[in-house]
Parts: C-alpha cells; structure tokens; sequence
C-alpha cells in the first residue's frame, strides 16, 4: 500500500476530489496547511510595517491506495491540480505498512 | 418528515385563518381617537418610551451573542436562529393575545379584554380620564401603540431568556413552541398580577417591581430553570463519577460583546419603566442601574479571583448582568448606596449560583438560571430591604419602613415561581409528548447546526484562500 | 501601477480645490439666521430627528456585518472597507452637491441650489414662513443641519445596498467611484422626484414613499442589480452545466448581528422620517415597522422550511429585511393588520426572489436585491393597497380609497426604476471602461483580501498560542 | 500566590469600609432636593442628557472591539476583560472622590467637596440660582445623577484609551490599579482645571474644549504614551537589526465594529456636551463631528494608498476615529468647512503619527496615542485657528479672531501634558514596584489569555463538529 | 518504531486519549483534518442552492512507538473509537527511521 | 529521499523556517496541530467547573529532503528549536518513494 499525501492549491480541492472519485478512490483526508517553497511570498504592510507573508495557503490531501492505483492517483492529482504556474505543488509517495478499518476491523487491502 | 412537514403547514394555515379573523376586528382598533394638538409633556414621554423601547429591544442581539458565544460553534447556527426567531414569534403572539391577557380588563388573576389591541381605549388620557380596556396602563400619557411597543419588548426578553438554559440541545421547533406559549400565558398571566392591575398589585401593601426583576427575569428564569431539568445535562457535562466537566464557550469576544449590548439595553429596560419623561426619576434609576451593574462586574470578578484562582472574563460578564437583574425591580425606589450593596451581593450571589447549578447538575450552558432566575429574586427581596423612600413613599427594613414590603416581596416571589413552575412542566411536557423536547444523541454530538439547519456558523476553513467546497 | 497612483493623487488634488473654493462660500451659509428662543416642539423634534438619525447612521454596522458575514472569509477585509468608505464618500460628496439636487429648488427633475448648504434658509420656519432655497423640506421645524443629516444617512444608506449584490468580485477603487455617483446623481434625482418636490411629488395623486421602500431601497436595489449583471457571478458560482453551487457565508454570527443591528436601526429609519416628534404617527410607525419586520421572519423561516425542508436563518434574516423594507414606504398609512400583510408577503417573497434570481444566474452574493429591490417595489406598492386612511387621509383600494393611489405607486415604481437602470448601467460601464470592474481571476480565487488591500480578515492560525509569523 | 491573593482581599475589604462609611454619607445625599413641577426643558434636557450618556457608554464596547481585533487571538480574553472591568472600576471610584475633584468647589487646581454625591445641590437650578456644591456644573439644568452619569461615561472613556497601548503584555491587576488611579486623580484633575471651573477655565481666555479633545483624549493618551514606553515593546515586533515587524490584529471584523459602535457614540459624546436640548448646537455639533469623521477615514485611506501602496484597512478605521478626536474640542465652534479640514489633517497625521511611533519604537498595538493623544492635541489647537463666530462669539486665528484663542488653547496642551505625564508616571512606577508591570516572558509568548485568565477566546477546533476535549 | 495515524470521530478524542494513556503511550499529535469515505457526506441548501458536504470532520491522530507497542496502541485506538457505524475510521501504520527529541538530543526509541 | 516531521513551539517558527533556508533547504509545510506529551498541560476552570488542557498548541513542519541533507536539517531544527524546556517538540524521520512536482512532472530528487 502507498500514502500519496498531495499539496495543492485550496482552490483546486473540489475538482481534484471529483477526478480521485472518478478514478476510483474510496477515501481522502484533508487537511488546511500553510506552504512555503519555490512560490515566493509576498512582502505586506499592515500599518505601515513590512510582514512577509512567506506561509501560503494550500490543502493537503492524504490518500491511501493499494500499489497498483498509485500510479493512477498521481497522474490525477497532476493533471487535474497543474495550473502551470509556480506554487501548483508536490505529491509524496511512501510505503504503507498496514491500514485498519476501526469499524470492522478490517485489516491490509480491504481497509482501504 | 413529510407528515412533518404537513403537520407545520396546517399549524400555519391555522395561524393564517385566526389572523384573518382578527383582522376584521384590528381594522376597527385601527380607528383610533383623534390625536390632541401637540402637548410638550405628551411628545416627550412618548420620545422618551419608543427609545427606550428601541433599547430594550436590541437586547435580543445581547442574549443572541451571550448565548452563542458562551457556547459551541457547531450550535451556533442553532442558537442565533433561536434568538431571531424568539421575538418575531412573541410580537405576533403578544399582539393577538398576551397583551390582552397581561394588560387588558379582566379579573384580579387575567386579563380578559383588549385581544390584538381592539377595544375602547383613549390614551393618552390618563388616570380617571382614561376611559378604555387597557386600565392598567392609565398612569402613561403615551399612545396605546407606544405602550403595547414597550411591553412588547419586555415580554421578547422574558422569552429569550429561556433560550440560553436550555441552548445545544433543544430541538428547534419545540423552542419556538414554547415561545408561544410564553408569549401567550405563561409571561402574561403572571405579569397581570403585578403590572396589569392583578391581585398582587392589589394587595395592601402592593408587591413591587418596577422594571420587571421578577415579571420579566424570574419568569423566564423559572421557566429556564424546568426547561433544562427536564432536558438533562448536555452529553459529557456530567461524568458517571459525579465529575463536572467543563464545555468552554467557543467565542468570548462574542458574549463580551453582548453583555455590553445588554448593558446598553438596560438603559432602556430600567430608565424607560418610567414611562414618561420624568427627569428626577430617570436620572434616578439610571445611575443605581449603573452602579448596581458596575460593582456586580468587580464582585464577580473578586469572587471569581478568590474561588477560582482567576479573574473569569465569563464570571465578570454575569456578575454585571446578575447586579442589572437585580436593580431592575428595586431601582426606582433605593439610593445609589442602595445600589452598591444590591449589586455587590449579586456579583457574589451569581458566582456561587453557577457553582450551585453545576454541583446539583442542572445544566445551563450560559448561567441564565443563576443571573436571571436567582438574582431575579434577590432584586425583588431587596426591593423590601433598601426601599428607601426616595420615591413614592416606598421604604424598606433597613431604612425605617418596617417589614411589610418585605412581606409583601415575599408573596410574589413565591405565588409567581409556584405559577411558572406548574405551568412550564406543563406545557414542556406536552411539547415533549407531541413533538419531542431533545435532539438525538447523534445530532447533539455532530451538532445542531447540521442537523436541525443544514448549515455551518463557520464554513470555511480558516485562513484558506479559497473555500469552496471545503464545507 | 506608479501612473494609477497618480491618476488617484490627481483626483484627490482636484477634489481638494473643489474643497478650497466649496469653503468660500460654505463660509457664508454658516453665518445661519438667528436661533429662536427655547421652544418645546423645535426642541422635541430636533432631539428627535437627530437621535433617529443616530440609529439610521448604525445601519452603515449592520449592512457591513451582514454582508461580510454571507461571504467569504478571504474577501473580508475588502467588504469592510467598502462598509467604511462608503459612508464616508457619501458624507462628502453628497454634502457637497447631492443634497443641493434632491432638495434644493429647481426644476421637478432635479434640484440646482443649494451646494454645500449654501443658499438662503430660514429654517427652522416652516410652511409659508419659510424662506429659502429648500422649500422642499420647509414641513418639518428642525435646523437646515438637522434635516441634512437626516437625509445624509439615509443617503448612505442607498449607497452601501449595491456593496452587497457585487461583493466578492468588484474592484475596491470601482466600488468607490460608483459609490461617489450614487451620492451625486444616482440617489439625489430619483429623491428629487419623491421627496424633492419634484414631478411625482406633485402629480394629481403624489407618489407616496413614507421612508424610501423606493428612495432608498429599490434606488439601492436597481444599481445593486446592474451592478451584479454587469459583474457577472463568482468564479465556481454556476457550473457550465447549469448548476447553482452554494457558497456558505463564513460568519454566521457576524450576519444575525447585522440583522439586529439594522432592524435597530429601521425604528430610527421609520419613525424618525417624521421629522418631527408627533406622538401618534411615531407610535404608529413603531408598531407598523415592528410587526412586519416580526412576521418577515416567521414567513420567510416556514417558506425555507417547506420549499428547502429546513429553517435556513440565512433566509430568516433575510425576510425580517424584506418585511422592514416593504412597510417602509406605507409605514404610516396603515394599520397594524396592514402590516401583519405586507410582511408576510414580503417574507415569502423574499425566499422565492433569491431562488429566482440564482435561476437566472445574476449571483447576488447576500440577498441584497431580494431583500431591497423586490421588496421595496412590493412595499411601494401595497400602499396603494393597504393604506387605511388612518393619516391625511390616505386610502388604498383594500380600504376602499379606489386605484388611484397605486396607479400613482406603479408609475413611480416604473419611473424611478428606468431611471435608474439606464443612469447606472451608464455609470457602470464608464467605470468599467477607466479603471475596470471586475478584479483579475486569480485575485478572486485567492481573495480580495490580499489582492486589494494586503490583508487578512483572520491572520492568526487560530488556537496556535503564539502566531506571529504564521500569517 | 496565596499570599498575593490575600493582598487583594485586603484590598477588597479596605475599599468595603470605605463603601460602609461612604454610605452614611451617601444617604443624606439620596434626600435630594423637590423636584420642579414638569417642565418642558428640564425634560427636554435631561432626556437628550441621558440618552447621549448611555450612546457613550455604549463606546465601552467600540474600544473593547477595536483592541481586541486589532490584537491577536492569544490575547483576546485579557483585553475583554480589562475592556469590560475599567467601566465598573471607573464608575465605583469616580463616583467616590473623582468627581468630587473633578466638579466640586475648591481650589483652581482640584476640587474637595462632593465626595459621594454628598453635598447640597439644588440642581437643576442653574446660573446664579445654583446654590450648591457643584457650582462649576451650574450651566446646565439637569438633576445631579444625570451630570453625574454624562461625566461617568467620560471619565471610563479616559480610562479605557489606555488600555489599547499597553495591550497584549500588561499584567491584568496592573492595569485595574491604573484604572483606579485615573479615576481617582489623573483624570479629575486636569479634568477640573478646564471643566471644573480650575485655571485653565478661568484664564482672561479661557482654554476651550468643547468635548474634550484634551480632557479625554489627551490625558488618556499621555497616560497611554507613558505605559506603552515602560512596559516596551512587545517581544518580536522590533527585531535587533532595527527593523519593525508587523504584529496583525486577529480579527479585522470585530475591529471594524468597534469603530462603527465609537462613531455612533461618538454622536452622543459631542452633541450630547451641550447637556441642553439646545436645537441649533446640537445639529451644528452633529454635522461637524459627522463631516470630520467621514473626512478623516478619506484622507487616511489615501494617505495610507498612497504611502504604502494599499488602502489599509486598520488605518481607515484609526482616520476616522482620529478626525472624531480631533472635532471633539471644537465641534461647538466650527463650520461644516472648517470641520472638512480638521478632519482631513487628522486623517493625514495619524498615517504619519503611527509610522513615527514605530520608527521611535513605542509599540502601541491599535494606533491609541497616534489617534488619541496626537489628534487630541491637533483637534484642541485647531479651535483656536478655525472657530468661526458661530457660537459664543469664539473666533480664531483664521477668521480673524487674532492669536488670543491659539495661546490659551497651547498652554492648556502643554499644561495638562505636563501634569499628565508627571504623574501618570509616578503611578506607573509606584505599580510596577509593587506588583510589576508586565508578563512574564513566557506567559506573554503564550498569550496572556492562558497565563492570566485561565482561558482561551477561542477555544474550539475551528469547522469540528464535536469539540468537547479540544482545547 | 512506528508511525500510527488514526483518523477518527472527533467526540471520540477524549475517550482514545485516556485509553491511549494507561495503554503506556508517551505522546500524541493531534490535527484537524476533514474526512472524505464511505461515509457519505450530505447534500445540504444554502439559500436554495445545494451544497455536498461531503468532506465531514474528523480529527487525526499521530502516535510514534516502538515496534513492540505498535499492536496494543491500534487495538485501544480500534475498541475506544468504534461506534460500529460507518465513518468511525482508519488507522494507517508505517515505519518510522528515526526520532530526536529535541530538548535533549536523543535520539531512537530513547527519543519516543 | 527523507521526511522530516518536527513537531515545534509555535513561536519558534519563523527562526526554524530561516534558519532552515539558510540551510538550503527548498520547501517546507506548516501545520497548526496540538501537542500530548511530557509537558503536562494544565488544569483551568471554567466557570468553576474544571477541564484540562492537556493538549497545547504545537506547529508541525513536513520537510522534504534528499538524504545527504537530513542531518543537517536535523541538526538545524534542534539547534533552533531548542528552548532546553519540556515540550520543546520532537523530529520525526521517515523514508519517502518519490516525489512529484505537480507544475512539471518531474520526479524524485529534482522535485524537491
Ligand atoms: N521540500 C519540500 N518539503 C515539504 N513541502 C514542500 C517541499 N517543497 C514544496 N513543498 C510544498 O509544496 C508547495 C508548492 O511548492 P512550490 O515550490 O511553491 O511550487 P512548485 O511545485 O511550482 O515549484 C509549497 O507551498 C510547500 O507546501
Ligand atoms: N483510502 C483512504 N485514504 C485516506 N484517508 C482515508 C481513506 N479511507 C478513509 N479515510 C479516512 O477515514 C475516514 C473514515 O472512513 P470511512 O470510509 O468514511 O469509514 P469506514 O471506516 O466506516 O468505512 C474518512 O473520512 C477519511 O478521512
Ligand atoms: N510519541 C509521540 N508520538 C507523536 N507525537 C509526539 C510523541 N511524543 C511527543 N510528541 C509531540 O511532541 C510534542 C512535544 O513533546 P514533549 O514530550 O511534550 O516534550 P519533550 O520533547 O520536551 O519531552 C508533543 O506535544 C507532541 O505533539
């Protein structure tokens, strides 16, 4: 099993949401974070006083998928979060070594 | 659901048919007297009546704010939609028939004429030449309209006080049921005694309260109070082990922000009870009711510091409205004196009220029961204890009067909790026969806002920039 | 950007002479005619207009909460600045030339004295005793300073409904510029008409707007409306498929909060466009206002509940808006039952525009044109159905006054509304054509915030205890 | 801990003997004198008198918003709480002996009677009939509790502008012992020598302050001045390398409404000073302090737009409040015109003024000295350069009045700033050698909230649906 | 060592934590997360138009162990946060490298 | 590839996160969660009635990094996040697949 974790533009979430469904995916989580990278931030004034606001907003999703789909999920995400500007974002791929479904018990694949 | 639904769309068209009706006869009410030529005396305390009504009305943005912001985000949408709709229900309400009930002629126990403002009435002639259905109020010189706006306001607030005991757990529509049904007996009634011409004000020694500590606070205190009994506590208020567990507020700047809109409010509420602009008299009341406030914050704070270790912001915002509870039925008769020490023994009195509710485990998320209900009475009591003849002859224990206002105090306090009890569990129970008090176990945990509303207070996800669909 | 700058610092210096030679002459109207000596009614009325027209002007609070509130959190800070400037804009530009047009004597189409205060005025004489360029509003004995800011906030008023209908999307400087030919063409000449003493004032049967259901709100309303054509909706608003995606408003509490302050407001909107402290019509005002506000709600709340199968208080407060926007124009010509009516209808109504106006995809983000438009036509129109010849002997055809009234109602209705439509559509598409409408599309999925003002509503990780640098 | 909490007991039970002897006295001030017979003006005077007192009351909420917004989150609970605390501690002490030394007979340097109310006063005598111990209050002609009340509101108003530049670092108790020394001596002082019939009022021309641009908003401000420079900076905002870092306020929502709610009292503030339902001043003053206002938030915003390339939210909202500082001394003497460009250098200078205070590195986290003490001063300056003979025969610099008025109105700035100063900082220290002045390191990196309060203003996981045991 | 991630109903936070506790656990990092699953989120009307909430709250869990306690830890978190209704959901497990703590430098199962 | 997780003090952050570009480091994500651990929270009351905050705010920081440099990054964080008292956080460090920029495409090494 693999953790693909994905951050994103927020406004880019829903349609990426629709396309993982579409693909296939059972579940994803979210979370709101705040990202900082190639994307420069921008300098503020509040009350005439500098802040660099260097911490963008963006999503990140965490979706867990057996091997075979991993692929698959990636090639969504991209397609469907790409803006073609800077700041679009980046997919990290991991080893998952075991998921449980809480409700059943559930345990490997059949958690997913 | 859908019979549900139906069972409300009957209900309204109920309502409809009953208003058409009243209409008929409203048109003729319409066809008030003529006015007199302009009177100083009469435009000024008519000025002076609709503004402080005006005050006293925005107090509903005070108890929506109190409320929501002393108690969880995934309830707010829940309780803001409580406060809007608590005051439209009672003008409707009040209108048709609580007026009638509270104000109207009738026997020593209701009032039994007047019914959506129909019936004879020449104000603003006052005294013996007053001449009309609403004799009760034959001391004002203000229009009929003005009066009724006034006591329209008062009985809003008795309402929504109600509101807060029994917030994050009530389902909607048995809120509003019993809203009406506030508005139509349970505040009218009792209030008739007092302020309608009833038994109470027609003892020998009247009972007094002047601008409504048990009319308007201890009637929806009670009220409150059998409310969130026969709820029960909020699920993980109270542990198996007897443990009270604390459910902190979701926004303090939100009930601070009330409380100043409610202490605004209240100088309406008490300054405005005068019903005329008598300027010795509302300069009177006003600054007991403000004293009386300001050292119910600094007791409560004090009490708070020294039981709890901390100055309590949530403490300090009751202790204010416990001491503005409490001048409000003694204000126009005490010293500012007076008001110092009525004030500072509600500061005390609410702290160890809250502590008291929580240790016997009623549950009242936004201490309504502690600020309105006990401080309601210990306003009306203090009444007999620092009258102190500044007006009208009305003196206390402490100052030479004797114990008869007391005794009288006494009776009121107690003939109107018995009447508001009874006629509350009544009327809760039957809410709760037909259409159920409490949310399920699921909704109260998920929150109401989704599933009596189907909305958020709170959809975005802060500080993203883009929100959509992120619910 | 550098050019822009300039191109603002340009203006700024133009208005600053225009400032300069203003002031020569603002001189002289400062030199007013001697006061009377003490008089009780110039007194009551002045403490009356102006204590109202305190009330009115806090409606500017209540029209930013309940707009900032229905939308998002990243477009925040640009509604509150459109809230706070607009007023401040009107306040100068209206002093300055928009009041000279509205009520200064002229033509019936616009008035053309009076700049700056300036002109002869004896205020406070009244009717034939008035000698001065603002014969129009010689009916009421206040100061010429009094009844300026009275019509001021209302003036403001007008102004601040477009910033709703077009919020999330308007450039900040646009909104600015249209706000200035609000206050200087847009409101001034309609209001001529009405309340200027212009060509519908003096018709056989006057057009009859007590407080502006047509002035103000539907003058408001048809600019919101181009305004929010032009525009075009939101990004993600209506999917190509036709679909209506909600877009949740991010304070809930922030909304009812408006709500209440802005009905807290109508009792000086209402009563106080009396201008003068009558104690029946202010009473009768009063309860009127009161009670259709009360019933909007309860209409709107059971119209969400049967159509939407839940009480969206969205729409409640919404329908308290719409019932006080439509019995503001018949406000003093109808009975309380009157009011029962034109409330219920407009809380109907109101549910039912926003569902139409979302079909038609014209994406009004908080209601504004439900709100102000379909129901300040729908007030302006049942005066002519509803008023009961309960003052000056107004009568509409329920209460056998005939048609004439609201065939009056209807030709204002549609002349202001043509008006209107055609000044501001020219005045959208200049400012469209200079500086642009419509903010980059990236600025709008990012957020106005920090595209027009660098800023955010909420710049604190919420809960994190220290935040400085988490922006 | 223990020993610091019974420190406070003792306190407590010190200030409740006072209160006990306090009240013998008081009681023989309850018997007031007879009231007149009803009289128009009297009721005219008193209503308009206390309906203004409670607009300024109602200001305690705009400076607890504005702070509170304008701060972070961590810090919420502490501002509120000083916020809603400094009204009932002023109240308590002004009433007890500020003002007694503000208003009672005495020396030209500090009143000595009238402690307590207690004293003969035959209000609402006024001129040569007053006979009493409040001589200098002898213009107006209201009860003594309504004089009473309007000066309380003024004196909490003093006191609460402190609280904004010692935010987010100044120990609680601290700040409540402040509260008390400003009621009790900074502020009744000077108040004294300009209102209080002291030599400042007395000078062969005397120094004006129509509503206390210096009596208010200076004193408040140099007190404000002083504690932010003790306390310094908070931790982070000026970096080693001299440069200033932005600390944002939490919440620009909540901001943005306390200035509406402080311009709307600012309504009563300024009309309400004339203490007379005297028509002409009350609309003059009215649309002077709306003009200067609306002008001051213009001119900050594109002084702000054209410094710092945004229009800046936060200093719109300091503009504002700085042109209603600025009109408060010379509202009562001023044009339209003359208030257009009072309220345009005060929108200018407080752009300046907060960029400077940074510069000299006086942390002052919401503008207060900027928009208080700064505009104080311009505001009490410019009557003497644009009072324009329109009241009282007041006529300055500019329209020909020569220099006389622009002297008494320097000494006055230059005597109260000295006394201010000298003593605000004598009882800063006197503080902060007994129980210290600022929070520990860590508890302010933390928040106050946490390590003073025992409480968070926020306390739910923001959008979580259960949020019982997350905190 | 291993990295444990639960996502699950947010009222039953308490509840894990305490269990979490006397099963021996050192630490816990908590986040807000919004959950997409099986648990069909709901259609909702705002002024008339829909919405899908279909992302419902959740809070998850971060817990880092030793190999040895890895078991116990997902068996307390699977009998505390079960409600045996859909939504309850999932706990991820994946192998951690390394720790620090970073008061004092320790590192390894020292750190934990 | 690494993932660095480092669970700090809030107010820490802004120093880490120069420090950390001084570092050369090309990306970071933020997230605001709250902390368990060896700091003990505190117990406060509400209203007289008692709650334990026993979770405190903390700032977690996700680090993508090739391997040569995690120690460095290790290294700097604790150096910078250190305040020598409880609760001063911990670093967490797991091993990544791969990576992917979302605006290019590009994988592995040259996505970081
Ligand atoms: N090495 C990294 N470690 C952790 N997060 C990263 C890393 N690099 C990028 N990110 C995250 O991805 C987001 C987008 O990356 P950025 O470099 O701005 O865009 P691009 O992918 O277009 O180069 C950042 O805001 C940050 O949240
Ligand atoms: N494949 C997945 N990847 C990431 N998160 C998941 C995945 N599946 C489920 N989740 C998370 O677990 C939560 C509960 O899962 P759900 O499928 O609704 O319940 P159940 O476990 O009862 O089938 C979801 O809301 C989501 O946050
Ligand atoms: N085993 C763990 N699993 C997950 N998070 C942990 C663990 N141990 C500590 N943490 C996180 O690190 C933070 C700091 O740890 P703590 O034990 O309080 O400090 P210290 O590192 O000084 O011993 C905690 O608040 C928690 O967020």
């Amino acid at each position: 099993m693999k953790k693909i974790e994905a951050i994103i533009k927020p406004f880019k979430l829903d349609e990426v949401k629709d396309e993982l469904n579409k693909a296939g995916i059972q579940g994803i989580t979210v979370s709101e974070v705040k990202g900082f990278g190639r994307q420069k931030g921008h300098t503020e004034l509040y009350r005439g006083a500098e802040y660099v606001v260097d911490f963008l907003p963006k999503v990140k999703l965490e979706i867990i998928v057996t091997d075979d789909l991993a692929e698959k999920v990636i090639n969504t995400i991209m397609n469907t979060a790409k803006t073609g500007r800077i700041g679009d974002g980046k997919i990290f791929v991991s080893n998952l070594e075991d998921a449980i479904r809480i409700r059943t018990g559930e345990r490997g694949k059949d958690a997913i | 659901m859908v019979i549900k639904k139906y069972f409300y769309v009957v209900l309204i068209l109920l309502a409809l048919t009953t208003f058409s009706v009243a209409g008929v006869f409203a048109e003729e009410a319409a066809s008030a007297p003529a006015a007199p030529s302009w009177d100083a005396k009469f435009a000024a305390d008519t000025v002076w009546v609709l503004i402080t009504a005006f005050l006293v009305f925005f107090m509903n943005l005070g108890f929506g704010m109190v409320e929501t912001g002393l108690c969880r985000s995934k309830n707010a949408v829940n309780i803001l939609s409580k406060n809007v709709i608590v005051f439209c229900v009672t003008t409707v309400f009040f209108w048709f028939i609580g007026f009638g009930i509270m104000f109207g002629n009738g026997s020593p126990f209701f009032g039994a004429s007047g019914w959506m403002l129909y019936g004879a009435d020449n104000s603003p002639a006052t005294g013996d030449a007053y001449q009309g259905v609403f004799a009760s109020l034959n001391w004002t010189g203000v229009p009929l309209y003005a009066k009724f706006i006034f006591q329209l306001v008062f009985a809003g607030t008795a309402a929504t006080i109600v509101s807060g005991a029994v917030a994050e757990r009530i389902k909607y529509f048995s809120f509003f049921a019993f809203s009406v049904a506030m508005a139509i007996v349970i505040y009218p009634v009792a209030g008739h005694w007092i302020w309608g011409g009833g038994w109470l004000a027609t003892m020998k020694t009247p009972f007094l309260d002047f601008a409504g500590s048990t009319v308007v606070h201890s009637i929806g205190g009670w009220a409150a109070l059998i409310g969130a009994i026969l709820l029960g506590p909020r699920i993980g208020k109270y542990t198996k082990d007897g443990k009270v567990n604390a459910i902190p507020g979701h926004d303090m700047g939100m009930a601070t922000l009330g409380m100043f809109v409610l202490w605004f409010g209240w100088f309406g509420f008490n300054p405005g009870s005068t019903m005329a602009a008598d300027p010795d008299a509302i300069a009177r009341v006003t600054i007991n009711t403000c004293i009386a406030g300001a050292v119910g914050g600094v007791a409560a704070t004090f009490a708070a510091y020294l039981m709890l270790g901390k100055p309590d912001l949530s403490m300090a915002l009751n202790g204010i409205l416990a001491g503005l509870v409490a001048i409000t039925a003694p204000c126009n008769w005490v010293t500012p004196f007076g008001s110092l020490i009525i004030g500072t023994v509600a500061g005390i009195l609410v702290v160890y009220a809250v502590l008291f509710f929580d240790k016997v485990k009623v549950d009242d998320p936004v201490g309504a029961i502690s600020v309105h209900l006990v401080n309601g009475i210990w306003g009306t009591l203090s009444l007999g204890l620092f009258a102190a003849n500044v007006s009208g002859g009305i003196t206390g224990l402490f100052y030479g009067g004797g114990i008869a206002q007391l005794i009288s105090q006494i009776k009121g306090v107690v003939a109107v909790g018995v009447y508001v009890v009874v006629v509350s569990l009544i009327v809760w129970l039957v809410i709760k026969s037909v259409m159920g008090l409490r949310v399920e176990e699921d909704e109260e945990r998920e929150g109401l806002d989704i599933g009596e509303h189907g909305m958020q207070a709170y959809p975005d996800f802060v500080g993203t920039s883009s929100t959509r669909g992120i619910v």
